[in-house]
């Protein structure tokens, strides 16, 4: 069978779990919009476009994993690390809206199960195990490049196993349910590989020029020199940044 | 790519569908899609309706028809999917031509080729008749959040920045002697994205701070004039409540 | 006269731990026009991005003051940074950092339009910037399809358009052929406005400011009027400036308007 | 004396049909040194890429043949490209186009690596060309963070380590305090080798280019004696070019090395 590309089409999963998880995803995204509005200052804008840019520009690859088998990088680990969870998930989402809207890539009734899987199951999947690893593992370049590369192969597979969830769920045709998890874990092992390297190289270069602006690294550098910025006013924001 | 003004979906002319605002182009396809989802699957009749309708959209937005075929190919993956159903589907089975079919799977498998063709061609038919910016600008008057819009500019304004890096890095090598052909792309590749990422970076940065030194505060000027009138709204409606009442005769018959 | 523009002890450092300001002071005051002069990496570029706090503190890491029409640049103060920010207009260095829209005419009808304009006074603007720098004609272009002079000319547009009341441009003449130079010579001599220009071209220098300041690695090393600066042979070689070739300071003194 | 460039009949349009290039017509001698002036948007920076084949006729629309040092510009030929892109050597006018290595010596050493250098030569060869623009001290800092001015240095440097026969250089003195303007213009001079300027900088080019090339609206306008061309003001001004201020000719004349 073939692995699906993760962006589902219309048809695939019926309309009432599409509409329940619809619900979920703005359910998220509005938290996600709530705290994530703090985060959003005049450093942080410019770089979350960035990031959703170099996720779109990586999900248009399209990898052969297996012969019949293809699926294409989710980036969620990659936006975890450099612009923190909350804006992170936001920026998945962005990519997945814009990609539905202006390329007919996810169908637009699908949405909400692709923002599930990939904005909110895969993004907050990378950020738990980042901040996990990130406690023991060295906050170095190196140390920060490995945690990228786990966390990216753990989410990828993650997020994929959501799609069997939700296709359990409201599957509009009958299939093996362990098949289809088996081969959907197979194939995103492969995918987590490679969305793995590249986000571990990228995450290693911005980390030795510009170590300020890993998100992920903040909290560290915090303690180790104040810095003389002083925070963020949170509600000031809301409107401009 | 025209600094995030278009994008490669766009068909750059004039019709009656591109001169519509975004915003209800955008709903229009979003009822279109949600009543074709909801049609029960053995509703043939009714997807063929649904065609036409598009089909006369296609018309009124002077968009080629092999330009929509060619663009469609994306949902080609789906397609694979459905063919595999029948196969692997459950329950009863038929024979033909000495295959052995699951009747549940070649409804699902008609199921997802039907409703994701035509989702993909309703999208196809709104990103050939908007550009990137009318659409952001649209989901601006949706009351889409702020911060997706804001992200979405940027986003666009990113790929450009990223696309024009890349060509110019790509130039910059070939000058100094750079075969590509030497095996280690690879190498190069994996410098390459980092080096790109930091650099188009600090150049967004740059031009954000340079947008902001000209009193940027979130939110592109708006173009003069006031969105979809009463009567944009009334046409673009047409087209989901064709779509709704075929749907409703369908299923009544 | 009133001061337009105070930097006081500003010291600053980039995020990679490079120290380049190491206690500025300057004054400026209201009308004069003031060239910013040094060698490469002195840290002009630095010090300008200072004046409507884009570089601050907070971006990497400094101390001082700067304080503009009475204001004082403080990046936590967002409704005091946005009217800084309405009162400077900056063009850097590099146009390609300037210019983000899909058309030219956008471009410079960005600024205004942030300030409220619409209609026929937002177009009347643009068309007045755009005829000012001769860019006219190529108003509905791609700005990245343009010439890189013609970049310039537009970025230099997209400040005018904003009429503010303290001009600061970094390098504004490089890339420009010399008709255009000129052209904006004059055009920077007939606005009523604070002018700090940072240039390396030191007749353009001359020709227009009458007062210089040198600043080199990271400090203030000379203050004065222009033609004492460029007179002074030894002060100029310790800073990497020097007069260029075929340029006569009698022959230009004698032509310098008498402001 | 042997052609180092012979252009013939180059016509050029970009993609988006704006034609730029009508027709020129230019030879440059082995060992010459020419600049090439004209108005922004004029079309050197288009002409200058088609001379190691970045643009062609493919690259829009275009005709005419470029040949250099015996060799026809052909995109399709990858090894005669490959010859051509070794023995001419393009500083760009945008140093951000030119740079794109993690530090400044892995960009300065990028050129001659590809040429097949190796170890202690390739050490060599970007050591120097590193001193020869005084960025010795910079060798570890990333590109994208030095200082315009900087980065041009850096920018000439990456294509002196490649030690090319002829030198394209596009506004190289732009952005230059005026020490390195003139370390520039020595380091020019002693090189044997062709080079074409485009600049801006008419005393510059006076100073470095014995002939000059005036190209405008994309056609070759004047060709001959940088100091008969700058002597003819009628000339000049119809193509926007104007001595600046404080040049007085006869002065310069005076100090003109009698090359
Ligand atoms: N983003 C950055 N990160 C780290 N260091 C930087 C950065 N930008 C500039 N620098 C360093 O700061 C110093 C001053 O740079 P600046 O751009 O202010 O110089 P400048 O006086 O404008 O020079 P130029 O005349 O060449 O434009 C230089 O040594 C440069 O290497
Ligand atoms: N990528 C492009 N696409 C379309 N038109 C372009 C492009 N680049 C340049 N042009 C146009 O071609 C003309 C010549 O540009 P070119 O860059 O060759 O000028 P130039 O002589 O180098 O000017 P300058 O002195 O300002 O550098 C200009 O009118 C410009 O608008
Ligand atoms: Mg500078
Ligand atoms: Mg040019």
């Amino acid at each position: 069978m073939n692995g699906v590309a993760m962006h589902i089409a219309n048809g695939i999963v019926n309309a009432q779990v599409s509409a329940i998880f619809a619900a979920i995803a703005a359910a998220a995204l509005a938290i996600c919009v709530w705290r994530g509005r703090a985060d959003l200052d005049d450093r942080l804008a410019p770089m979350a476009g960035l990031v959703a840019a170099f996720i779109f520009a990586v999900q248009m690859l399209n990898f052969q994993v297996l012969p019949g088998v293809s699926g294409h990088l989710l980036g969620g680990t990659l936006a975890v690390v450099l612009v923190g969870p909350w804006v992170g998930a936001l920026c998945v989402s962005t990519v997945l809206i814009i990609q539905c809207l202006l390329f007919a890539d996810g169908g637009l009734t699908a949405l909400g199960l692709n923002i599930t899987n990939m904005a909110v199951v895969g993004t907050a999947a990378g950020y738990l195990l980042v901040a996990g690893l990130l406690r023991v593992l060295p906050k170095t370049p190196r140390g920060v490049a490995i945690t990228a590369f786990v966390a990216s192969v753990v989410s990828v597979v993650v997020a994929s196993q959501a799609f069997v969830l939700e296709y359990a769920l409201g599957g509009t045709t009958e299939l093996n349910l362990t098949t289809i998890a088996g081969t959907m874990a197979a194939a995103h092992v492969l995918i987590g590989i490679g969305e793995g390297l590249i986000a571990a190289v990228t995450v290693a270069t911005v980390a030795r020029v510009r170590p300020d602006l890993v998100y992920a690294l903040r909290r560290f550098r915090k303690t180790a020199s104040p810095s003389p910025k002083p925070a963020v006013p949170a509600p000031a924001v809301g409107g401009a940044a | 790519m025209g600094a995030g003004h278009a994008h490669p979906l766009h068909l750059d002319h004039d019709s009656r569908v591109h001169r519509l605002p975004a915003e209800v182009k955008i709903v229009a396809t979003l009822l279109f899609t949600i009543v074709v989802v909801i049609t029960p699957r053995e509703k043939f009749v009714a997807f063929a309706g649904y065609l036409l309708l598009l089909v006369g959209v296609l018309v009124v937005a002077k968009v080629p028809p092999g330009w929509l075929a060619k663009r469609a190919t994306i949902e080609l993956p789906f397609v694979l999917l459905a063919i595999a159903l029948p196969f692997a589907g459950h329950g009863e089975r038929v024979h033909w031509l000495g295959m052995s079919l699951s009747v549940d799977g070649l409804h699902g498998a008609w199921n997802i080729f039907a409703k994701g063709t035509l989702g993909v061609l309703a999208s196809l038919l709104l990103a050939a008749t908007t550009t990137a910016r009318d659409l952001l600008l649209g989901l601006d008057r949706l009351r889409c959040p702020q911060v997706f819009t804001q992200i979405a500019t940027f986003m666009l304004r990113y790929l450009d920045i990223l696309a024009d890096d890349a060509r110019r890095m790509r130039v910059a090598r070939l000058s100094r002697g750079y075969d590509p052909r030497f095996l280690w792309q690879v190498k190069a590749f994996a410098v390459g994205v980092g080096a790109l990422f930091i650099r188009s970076y600090e150049r967004g940065e740059r031009v954000y701070l340079a947008m902001v030194a000209r009193g940027y505060s979130g939110r592109l000027p708006r173009p003069e004039g006031t969105g979809a009138t009463t009567a944009d709204w009334v046409r673009s409606a047409t087209l989901p409540i064709a779509a709704g009442v075929i749907a409703l005769v369908a299923v009544l018959a | 006269m009133t001061a337009s523009l105070t930097i006081e002890d500003l010291h600053f450092a980039y995020p990679d731990g490079r120290e380049v300001l190491h206690g500025v002071d300057l004054t400026v005051g209201e009308g004069e026009r003031v060239a910013l002069l040094g060698p490469n990496g002195a840290g002009k570029t630095t010090l300008v991005l200072h004046i409507n706090g884009i570089l601050h503190a907070g971006s990497g890491s400094g101390a001082g003051t700067v304080d503009v029409a009475g204001l004082t640049v403080n990046p936590a103060d967002r409704a005091g940074i946005a009217e800084i920010r309405r009162r400077v207009g900056i063009v850097f260095q590099d146009p390609d950092d300037q210019l983000f829209m899909p058309t030219v005419a956008e471009d410079v009808g960005f600024g205004p339009a942030n300030l409220g304009l619409k209609g026929e006074e937002l177009k009347q603007r643009v068309d007045e910037a755009l005829a000012a720098v001769g860019m006219t004609e190529h108003r509905d272009q791609v700005p990245h399809h343009l010439s890189f002079g013609q970049r310039r000319r537009v970025a230099v547009a997209t400040v005018l358009a904003m009429r503010p009341e303290i001009l600061v441009l970094d390098e504004p003449s490089s890339n420009l052929d010399p008709a255009s130079r000129r052209e904006l010579a004059d055009i920077l001599r007939a606005l009523p406005v604070t002018v700090l220009m940072v240039t390396h071209d030191l007749p353009y220098a001359l020709e227009l400011c009458p007062r210089s300041v040198i600043l080199d690695g990271g400090r203030i090393a000379a203050d004065g009027k222009t033609a004492d600066l460029l007179g002074d042979a030894h002060l100029m070689r310790g800073h990497r400036l020097e007069l260029p070739f075929g340029f006569d300071p009698a022959f230009a003194a004698a032509r310098l308007p008498s402001t």
